[in-house]
Protein backbone atom coordinates (compact mmCIF):
# COMPACT_ATOMS: atom_id res chain seq x y z
CA UNK A 1 0.00 0.00 0.00
CA UNK A 2 1.23 3.41 -1.15
CA UNK A 3 1.07 7.19 -0.99
CA UNK A 4 1.51 9.75 -3.19
CA UNK A 5 2.95 12.99 -1.69
CA UNK A 6 3.12 16.27 -4.00
CA UNK A 7 5.14 19.36 -2.53
CA UNK A 8 4.52 22.60 -4.62
CA UNK A 9 6.26 25.73 -5.09
CA UNK A 10 8.83 26.44 -2.50
CA UNK A 11 7.64 22.86 -0.46
CA UNK A 12 9.41 21.22 -3.09
CA UNK A 13 12.66 23.13 -2.60
CA UNK A 14 12.11 21.46 1.62
CA UNK A 15 11.00 18.56 0.04
CA UNK A 16 14.58 18.27 -1.71
CA UNK A 17 11.57 16.64 -4.93
CA UNK A 18 8.59 17.70 -5.85
CA UNK A 19 7.22 13.73 -5.55
CA UNK A 20 7.23 11.38 -2.74
CA UNK A 21 5.96 7.60 -2.54
CA UNK A 22 5.64 6.93 0.77
CA UNK A 23 4.67 3.18 1.83
CA UNK A 24 2.40 2.47 4.48
CA UNK A 25 0.34 -0.89 6.35
CA UNK A 26 -2.90 1.02 7.37
CA UNK A 27 -4.42 4.68 6.73
CA UNK A 28 -2.50 7.42 8.28
CA UNK A 29 -4.06 10.61 9.54
CA UNK A 30 -2.37 13.51 10.17
CA UNK A 31 -0.10 13.46 12.95
CA UNK A 32 1.44 10.21 11.49
CA UNK A 33 1.76 11.54 8.09
CA UNK A 34 3.83 14.51 9.43
CA UNK A 35 5.81 11.96 11.61
CA UNK A 36 7.07 10.38 8.64
CA UNK A 37 8.62 13.37 7.19
CA UNK A 38 11.65 14.67 8.11
CA UNK A 39 11.23 17.53 11.28
CA UNK A 40 11.83 20.81 9.34
CA UNK A 41 8.97 19.84 5.76
CA UNK A 42 6.60 18.25 8.73
CA UNK A 43 6.96 21.70 10.64
CA UNK A 44 6.47 23.65 7.50
CA UNK A 45 3.44 21.44 5.92
CA UNK A 46 2.53 22.26 9.31
CA UNK A 47 1.86 26.08 8.94
CA UNK A 48 -1.57 27.82 8.90
CA UNK A 49 -0.85 29.20 5.12
CA UNK A 50 0.12 25.25 3.65
CA UNK A 51 -3.15 23.65 2.36
CA UNK A 52 -3.84 20.28 1.49
CA UNK A 53 -5.99 18.47 -1.55
CA UNK A 54 -6.52 15.01 -0.74
CA UNK A 55 -7.25 13.51 -5.09
CA UNK A 56 -7.55 16.95 -6.21
CA UNK A 57 -10.25 17.61 -3.26
CA UNK A 58 -9.33 20.92 -0.92
CA UNK A 59 -9.11 19.32 2.36
CA UNK A 60 -11.15 21.59 4.76
CA UNK A 61 -9.23 20.87 7.91
CA UNK A 62 -5.86 19.44 7.31
CA UNK A 63 -5.55 18.07 10.62
CA UNK A 64 -8.76 15.48 10.02
CA UNK A 65 -6.90 14.39 7.09
CA UNK A 66 -7.14 10.27 7.08
CA UNK A 67 -4.57 9.31 3.81
CA UNK A 68 -5.59 6.06 2.60
CA UNK A 69 -3.84 3.68 -0.13
CA UNK A 70 -3.62 5.47 -3.46
CA UNK A 71 -4.43 8.53 -2.08
CA UNK A 72 -2.56 11.88 -4.06
CA UNK A 73 -2.01 14.36 -0.88
CA UNK A 74 -1.17 17.33 -2.64
CA UNK A 75 0.63 19.97 -0.13
CA UNK A 76 0.00 23.90 -1.64
CA UNK A 77 1.88 26.92 -0.11
CA UNK A 78 0.54 29.87 -0.85
CA UNK A 79 0.33 31.25 -4.57
CA UNK A 80 3.20 33.17 -6.17
CA UNK A 81 1.65 37.04 -6.82
CA UNK A 82 1.56 38.65 -9.95
CA UNK B 1 -17.50 30.38 -26.56
CA UNK B 2 -15.30 29.69 -23.30
CA UNK B 3 -11.54 28.89 -24.32
CA UNK B 4 -9.68 27.85 -21.58
CA UNK B 5 -6.25 26.66 -21.58
CA UNK B 6 -2.49 25.63 -19.97
CA UNK B 7 -0.32 26.23 -22.23
CA UNK B 8 3.78 24.46 -21.55
CA UNK B 9 5.29 26.32 -24.91
CA UNK B 10 5.56 29.55 -25.83
CA UNK B 11 2.32 31.43 -27.67
CA UNK B 12 2.12 34.35 -29.88
CA UNK B 13 -0.72 36.66 -28.65
CA UNK B 14 -2.11 37.89 -32.17
CA UNK B 15 -2.27 34.48 -33.70
CA UNK B 16 -4.61 33.76 -30.51
CA UNK B 17 -6.71 36.80 -30.84
CA UNK B 18 -7.37 37.12 -34.38
CA UNK B 19 -9.67 33.97 -34.95
CA UNK B 20 -11.01 34.79 -30.93
CA UNK B 21 -12.12 38.01 -32.30
CA UNK B 22 -13.83 35.85 -35.71
CA UNK B 23 -15.58 33.49 -33.68
CA UNK B 24 -17.28 36.65 -31.67
CA UNK B 25 -18.27 38.16 -34.92
CA UNK B 26 -21.35 40.13 -33.25
CA UNK B 27 -19.41 41.68 -30.83
CA UNK B 28 -18.97 45.33 -30.27
CA UNK B 29 -15.67 45.02 -28.12
CA UNK B 30 -13.24 43.24 -27.80
CA UNK B 31 -10.80 43.86 -24.53
CA UNK B 32 -7.47 41.87 -24.41
CA UNK B 33 -5.01 41.86 -21.60
CA UNK B 34 -1.57 40.45 -22.64
CA UNK B 35 1.40 39.79 -19.48
CA UNK B 36 4.87 39.26 -20.35
CA UNK B 37 7.60 38.18 -18.39
CA UNK B 38 9.14 41.61 -17.44
CA UNK B 39 12.58 42.01 -18.97
CA UNK B 40 14.96 43.40 -16.75
CA UNK B 41 15.57 44.06 -12.99
CA UNK B 42 18.04 40.77 -13.41
CA UNK B 43 15.77 38.01 -13.99
CA UNK B 44 17.18 35.17 -16.40
CA UNK B 45 14.20 33.02 -16.22
CA UNK B 46 10.94 32.36 -14.82
CA UNK B 47 9.49 29.40 -14.13
CA UNK B 48 5.81 28.24 -13.35
CA UNK B 49 4.37 25.43 -11.30
CA UNK B 50 1.17 24.12 -11.32
CA UNK B 51 -0.40 21.46 -9.97
CA UNK B 52 -3.18 20.62 -13.08
CA UNK B 53 -5.87 18.64 -11.14
CA UNK B 54 -6.58 21.85 -9.67
CA UNK B 55 -5.04 24.78 -11.56
CA UNK B 56 -6.93 23.67 -14.93
CA UNK B 57 -10.58 23.11 -12.66
CA UNK B 58 -10.07 26.46 -10.60
CA UNK B 59 -9.28 28.40 -14.20
CA UNK B 60 -12.19 27.39 -15.43
CA UNK B 61 -14.60 28.07 -12.85
CA UNK B 62 -12.88 31.60 -12.71
CA UNK B 63 -13.76 31.73 -16.60
CA UNK B 64 -17.68 30.75 -15.66
CA UNK B 65 -17.85 33.35 -13.23
CA UNK B 66 -16.65 35.83 -15.46
CA UNK B 67 -19.38 34.32 -17.82
CA UNK B 68 -21.98 34.69 -15.45
CA UNK B 69 -21.25 38.30 -14.15
CA UNK B 70 -21.02 40.31 -17.41
CA UNK B 71 -22.58 39.61 -20.56
CA UNK B 72 -19.80 38.43 -22.50
CA UNK B 73 -20.01 36.77 -26.15
CA UNK B 74 -16.57 34.69 -25.74
CA UNK B 75 -14.32 34.61 -23.15
CA UNK B 76 -10.79 33.58 -24.27
CA UNK B 77 -8.00 32.48 -21.02
CA UNK B 78 -4.79 31.27 -21.86
CA UNK B 79 -2.06 30.82 -19.20
CA UNK B 80 1.87 29.63 -19.86
CA UNK B 81 3.42 26.82 -17.26
CA UNK B 82 6.74 25.82 -17.57
CA UNK B 83 10.05 27.62 -18.10
CA UNK B 84 9.66 31.32 -19.68
CA UNK B 85 12.44 33.58 -20.60
CA UNK B 86 12.17 37.41 -20.38
CA UNK B 87 9.84 39.16 -23.21
CA UNK B 88 7.76 35.63 -23.28
CA UNK B 89 3.76 35.97 -22.74
CA UNK B 90 2.88 34.54 -19.74
CA UNK B 91 -0.95 35.16 -19.78
CA UNK B 92 -3.62 36.43 -22.26
CA UNK B 93 -7.19 37.40 -21.21
CA UNK B 94 -9.95 38.55 -23.83
CA UNK B 95 -13.17 39.20 -23.71
CA UNK B 96 -15.97 39.49 -26.36
CA UNK B 97 -18.60 41.63 -25.40
CA UNK B 98 -21.85 43.73 -26.74
CA UNK B 99 -20.97 47.13 -24.55
CA UNK B 100 -17.41 47.90 -24.22
CA UNK B 101 -17.62 47.85 -19.76
CA UNK B 102 -18.44 44.06 -19.84
CA UNK B 103 -15.51 43.28 -21.47
CA UNK B 104 -12.92 45.51 -20.12
CA UNK B 105 -13.93 44.84 -16.03
CA UNK B 106 -14.46 40.76 -17.44
CA UNK B 107 -10.82 40.45 -18.46
CA UNK B 108 -9.72 43.10 -15.32
CA UNK B 109 -11.54 40.77 -12.80
CA UNK B 110 -9.92 37.62 -14.61
CA UNK B 111 -6.58 38.75 -14.50
CA UNK B 112 -7.05 39.74 -10.61
CA UNK B 113 -8.06 36.26 -9.79
CA UNK B 114 -5.89 34.69 -12.00
CA UNK B 115 -2.74 36.90 -10.10
CA UNK B 116 -4.05 35.86 -6.62
CA UNK B 117 -6.26 32.84 -6.48
CA UNK B 118 -5.45 30.45 -9.27
CA UNK B 119 -3.20 27.60 -8.39
CA UNK B 120 0.46 28.46 -10.33
CA UNK B 121 3.77 28.80 -8.31
CA UNK B 122 6.63 30.96 -9.87
CA UNK B 123 10.14 31.03 -9.27
CA UNK B 124 12.96 33.56 -10.87
CA UNK B 125 16.18 33.10 -11.83
CA UNK B 126 18.68 36.00 -10.62
CA UNK B 127 22.45 35.59 -11.17
CA UNK B 128 22.45 34.42 -7.40
CA UNK B 129 20.23 31.42 -8.34
CA UNK B 130 16.27 30.69 -8.14
CA UNK B 131 13.74 32.60 -5.85
CA UNK B 132 10.30 31.45 -5.13
CA UNK B 133 7.53 34.80 -6.02
CA UNK B 134 5.49 35.66 -2.87
CA UNK B 135 2.23 36.73 -2.66
CA UNK B 136 2.01 40.50 -2.71
CA UNK B 137 -0.05 42.61 -0.63
CA UNK B 138 -1.20 44.53 -3.86
CA UNK B 139 -2.91 41.54 -5.22
CA UNK B 140 -5.41 40.91 -1.99
CA UNK B 141 -6.32 44.65 -2.76
CA UNK B 142 -6.71 44.40 -6.16
CA UNK B 143 -9.23 40.67 -5.48
CA UNK B 144 -11.44 43.22 -2.63
CA UNK B 145 -12.51 45.23 -5.71
CA UNK B 146 -14.59 42.42 -6.68
CA UNK B 147 -16.38 41.29 -3.34
CA UNK C 1 5.94 56.49 -26.90
CA UNK C 2 2.65 58.06 -27.41
CA UNK C 3 0.52 57.63 -31.27
CA UNK C 4 -2.67 58.72 -31.67
CA UNK C 5 -4.03 58.88 -35.16
CA UNK C 6 -7.19 59.33 -36.68
CA UNK C 7 -7.68 57.00 -39.88
CA UNK C 8 -9.81 57.58 -42.50
CA UNK C 9 -9.79 54.24 -44.08
CA UNK C 10 -9.76 50.99 -42.78
CA UNK C 11 -7.50 49.49 -40.34
CA UNK C 12 -6.14 46.06 -38.73
CA UNK C 13 -6.08 46.20 -35.60
CA UNK C 14 -3.29 43.08 -35.05
CA UNK C 15 -1.17 44.36 -37.68
CA UNK C 16 -1.41 47.89 -35.22
CA UNK C 17 -0.43 45.89 -32.01
CA UNK C 18 2.41 43.86 -32.74
CA UNK C 19 4.66 46.89 -33.41
CA UNK C 20 3.11 49.15 -30.39
CA UNK C 21 4.14 45.87 -28.44
CA UNK C 22 7.49 45.87 -30.01
CA UNK C 23 7.86 49.14 -29.31
CA UNK C 24 7.65 48.92 -25.60
CA UNK C 25 9.64 45.73 -24.86
CA UNK C 26 9.94 46.66 -21.41
CA UNK C 27 6.11 46.65 -21.33
CA UNK C 28 5.07 43.67 -18.19
CA UNK C 29 1.24 44.10 -19.27
CA UNK C 30 -0.34 45.36 -22.27
CA UNK C 31 -4.20 46.07 -22.28
CA UNK C 32 -6.03 47.02 -25.70
CA UNK C 33 -9.53 47.60 -26.61
CA UNK C 34 -11.35 47.36 -29.54
CA UNK C 35 -14.56 48.69 -30.59
CA UNK C 36 -15.78 47.98 -34.11
CA UNK C 37 -19.41 48.50 -35.61
CA UNK C 38 -21.62 46.55 -34.02
CA UNK C 39 -23.57 44.09 -36.69
CA UNK C 40 -27.13 43.67 -36.67
CA UNK C 41 -29.67 45.60 -35.22
CA UNK C 42 -30.62 46.70 -38.56
CA UNK C 43 -27.45 49.03 -39.37
CA UNK C 44 -26.58 48.96 -42.27
CA UNK C 45 -23.75 51.81 -42.27
CA UNK C 46 -22.04 53.92 -39.52
CA UNK C 47 -20.45 57.27 -41.15
CA UNK C 48 -17.89 59.23 -38.21
CA UNK C 49 -17.98 62.83 -38.73
CA UNK C 50 -15.43 65.27 -36.74
CA UNK C 51 -13.71 68.57 -36.99
CA UNK C 52 -9.94 68.36 -37.52
CA UNK C 53 -8.97 71.15 -35.79
CA UNK C 54 -10.63 70.15 -32.45
CA UNK C 55 -10.78 66.50 -32.85
CA UNK C 56 -6.99 66.11 -33.05
CA UNK C 57 -5.72 68.19 -30.53
CA UNK C 58 -8.24 66.75 -28.19
CA UNK C 59 -7.20 62.91 -28.87
CA UNK C 60 -3.96 64.45 -28.15
CA UNK C 61 -5.07 65.97 -25.09
CA UNK C 62 -6.71 63.12 -23.43
CA UNK C 63 -3.59 60.97 -24.80
CA UNK C 64 -1.25 63.08 -21.96
CA UNK C 65 -3.71 62.92 -19.55
CA UNK C 66 -3.73 59.38 -19.38
CA UNK C 67 0.20 59.48 -19.36
CA UNK C 68 0.24 61.96 -16.54
CA UNK C 69 -2.18 59.97 -14.46
CA UNK C 70 -0.74 56.66 -14.94
CA UNK C 71 2.51 54.76 -15.33
CA UNK C 72 2.79 53.81 -18.94
CA UNK C 73 5.56 52.98 -21.18
CA UNK C 74 3.20 53.52 -24.52
CA UNK C 75 0.00 54.36 -25.51
CA UNK C 76 -1.40 53.85 -28.74
CA UNK C 77 -4.98 55.79 -29.55
CA UNK C 78 -6.60 54.77 -33.13
CA UNK C 79 -9.63 56.39 -34.23
CA UNK C 80 -11.45 56.06 -37.95
CA UNK C 81 -13.57 58.74 -39.62
CA UNK C 82 -15.78 58.95 -42.25
CA UNK C 83 -17.88 55.75 -43.64
CA UNK C 84 -17.71 52.61 -42.01
CA UNK C 85 -19.27 49.03 -42.33
CA UNK C 86 -21.06 46.64 -39.46
CA UNK C 87 -17.61 44.60 -37.81
CA UNK C 88 -15.52 47.34 -38.83
CA UNK C 89 -13.44 48.47 -36.17
CA UNK C 90 -13.31 51.91 -34.84
CA UNK C 91 -11.33 52.61 -32.27
CA UNK C 92 -8.25 50.96 -30.99
CA UNK C 93 -6.48 51.97 -27.52
CA UNK C 94 -3.91 50.09 -25.98
CA UNK C 95 -1.52 50.66 -23.26
CA UNK C 96 1.57 48.87 -22.21
CA UNK C 97 2.90 49.44 -18.60
CA UNK C 98 4.90 47.77 -16.06
CA UNK C 99 2.31 46.60 -14.01
CA UNK C 100 -1.07 45.69 -15.20
CA UNK C 101 -4.06 47.46 -13.44
CA UNK C 102 -1.91 51.00 -15.04
CA UNK C 103 -2.46 49.40 -18.71
CA UNK C 104 -5.73 48.24 -17.64
CA UNK C 105 -7.25 51.86 -16.00
CA UNK C 106 -5.47 53.94 -18.88
CA UNK C 107 -7.19 52.08 -21.54
CA UNK C 108 -10.67 52.05 -19.85
CA UNK C 109 -10.16 56.21 -18.90
CA UNK C 110 -9.47 56.49 -22.75
CA UNK C 111 -12.23 54.59 -23.90
CA UNK C 112 -14.85 56.32 -21.42
CA UNK C 113 -13.49 59.86 -22.70
CA UNK C 114 -13.06 59.35 -26.35
CA UNK C 115 -16.74 57.70 -25.91
CA UNK C 116 -18.41 60.96 -24.36
CA UNK C 117 -15.88 63.59 -24.87
CA UNK C 118 -14.04 63.41 -28.41
CA UNK C 119 -15.22 64.93 -30.65
CA UNK C 120 -16.90 62.45 -33.08
CA UNK C 121 -20.63 62.90 -34.31
CA UNK C 122 -21.67 59.75 -35.75
CA UNK C 123 -24.91 59.01 -37.77
CA UNK C 124 -26.06 55.47 -38.67
CA UNK C 125 -27.74 53.88 -41.84
CA UNK C 126 -31.02 52.27 -40.68
CA UNK C 127 -33.81 50.65 -43.20
CA UNK C 128 -35.45 54.19 -43.11
CA UNK C 129 -32.49 56.39 -44.06
CA UNK C 130 -29.60 57.94 -41.34
CA UNK C 131 -30.25 58.35 -37.90
CA UNK C 132 -27.99 60.92 -35.83
CA UNK C 133 -26.86 58.92 -32.40
CA UNK C 134 -27.51 61.20 -29.71
CA UNK C 135 -25.23 61.25 -26.11
CA UNK C 136 -25.93 58.23 -24.16
CA UNK C 137 -26.83 58.68 -19.77
CA UNK C 138 -24.42 55.75 -19.31
CA UNK C 139 -21.18 57.52 -21.06
CA UNK C 140 -21.76 60.30 -18.68
CA UNK C 141 -21.87 57.98 -15.59
CA UNK C 142 -19.29 56.24 -16.85
CA UNK C 143 -17.05 59.68 -17.05
CA UNK C 144 -17.98 60.43 -13.51
CA UNK C 145 -15.85 57.21 -12.45
CA UNK C 146 -12.38 59.40 -13.07
CA UNK C 147 -13.16 62.47 -11.32
CA UNK D 1 -14.57 89.89 -46.25
CA UNK D 2 -15.99 86.81 -45.72
CA UNK D 3 -17.09 84.66 -42.90
CA UNK D 4 -16.52 80.22 -42.99
CA UNK D 5 -19.50 78.70 -41.08
CA UNK D 6 -19.44 74.89 -40.30
CA UNK D 7 -21.92 72.85 -39.29
CA UNK D 8 -21.13 69.69 -37.25
CA UNK D 9 -23.39 66.72 -36.75
CA UNK D 10 -27.53 67.07 -37.14
CA UNK D 11 -26.46 70.91 -37.68
CA UNK D 12 -25.01 70.02 -40.86
CA UNK D 13 -28.82 68.64 -42.06
CA UNK D 14 -30.59 71.30 -40.36
CA UNK D 15 -28.53 73.90 -42.56
CA UNK D 16 -28.79 71.62 -45.52
CA UNK D 17 -24.62 71.58 -46.17
CA UNK D 18 -21.76 71.00 -43.56
CA UNK D 19 -19.98 74.80 -44.69
CA UNK D 20 -21.31 77.86 -45.64
CA UNK D 21 -19.17 80.95 -46.71
CA UNK D 22 -20.91 84.42 -45.68
CA UNK D 23 -20.07 87.69 -46.75
CA UNK D 24 -19.92 90.28 -44.88
CA UNK D 25 -19.32 94.29 -44.64
CA UNK D 26 -18.44 94.52 -40.61
CA UNK D 27 -17.68 92.24 -37.84
CA UNK D 28 -20.75 90.05 -36.91
CA UNK D 29 -21.66 89.82 -32.84
CA UNK D 30 -23.87 86.67 -32.11
CA UNK D 31 -27.22 88.07 -32.80
CA UNK D 32 -26.83 89.77 -36.14
CA UNK D 33 -24.97 86.54 -37.04
CA UNK D 34 -27.83 84.04 -36.12
CA UNK D 35 -30.04 87.08 -37.97
CA UNK D 36 -28.39 86.10 -41.21
CA UNK D 37 -29.17 82.25 -41.06
CA UNK D 38 -33.13 80.50 -41.46
CA UNK D 39 -34.77 81.08 -38.53
CA UNK D 40 -34.90 77.61 -37.43
CA UNK D 41 -31.28 76.85 -37.94
CA UNK D 42 -30.29 80.01 -35.99
CA UNK D 43 -33.01 78.73 -33.16
CA UNK D 44 -31.19 75.44 -32.89
CA UNK D 45 -27.67 77.41 -32.66
CA UNK D 46 -28.73 78.74 -30.11
CA UNK D 47 -29.59 76.28 -28.19
CA UNK D 48 -27.73 75.63 -25.00
CA UNK D 49 -25.87 72.44 -25.84
CA UNK D 50 -24.54 73.65 -29.34
CA UNK D 51 -21.41 74.91 -28.50
CA UNK D 52 -18.59 77.38 -30.90
CA UNK D 53 -15.43 77.77 -31.92
CA UNK D 54 -13.56 80.35 -33.53
CA UNK D 55 -10.61 79.38 -35.49
CA UNK D 56 -10.70 76.28 -33.62
CA UNK D 57 -10.51 77.86 -30.13
CA UNK D 58 -13.64 76.95 -28.21
CA UNK D 59 -15.79 80.00 -27.63
CA UNK D 60 -16.78 80.71 -23.68
CA UNK D 61 -20.00 82.49 -24.14
CA UNK D 62 -20.85 81.94 -27.59
CA UNK D 63 -23.41 85.66 -27.42
CA UNK D 64 -20.41 87.50 -26.73
CA UNK D 65 -18.69 86.47 -30.23
CA UNK D 66 -17.69 89.04 -32.59
CA UNK D 67 -16.93 86.69 -35.64
CA UNK D 68 -14.87 89.09 -38.12
CA UNK D 69 -13.03 88.37 -42.13
CA UNK D 70 -11.75 85.14 -42.93
CA UNK D 71 -13.14 83.94 -39.12
CA UNK D 72 -13.56 79.73 -39.26
CA UNK D 73 -16.83 79.61 -36.84
CA UNK D 74 -18.15 75.69 -36.25
CA UNK D 75 -20.71 75.08 -34.15
CA UNK D 76 -20.53 71.62 -32.24
CA UNK D 77 -23.81 70.12 -31.34
CA UNK D 78 -23.43 67.29 -28.12
CA UNK D 79 -20.98 64.70 -29.23
CA UNK D 80 -22.34 61.32 -29.92
CA UNK D 81 -22.34 58.87 -26.82
CA UNK D 82 -20.76 54.79 -27.95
Amino acid sequence: MALRLLFLGKLADLAGVGERVLDLSAPLGWDALLDRLEPDLASALGGAKVRVAQNADMVADKTALIAADGDEIAFLPPVSGG
Amino acid sequence: MKDVRLLSAPFDPNTEIEPFARACPEAGGIATFVGKVRPGGGVEALELSHYEPLTRPGMEALADRALARWELMGLLVLHRTGPLHPGEPIVLVSAASRHRRDAIEAVDFVMDHLKAEAWFWKREKRADGWHWIEPREADHADLARWK
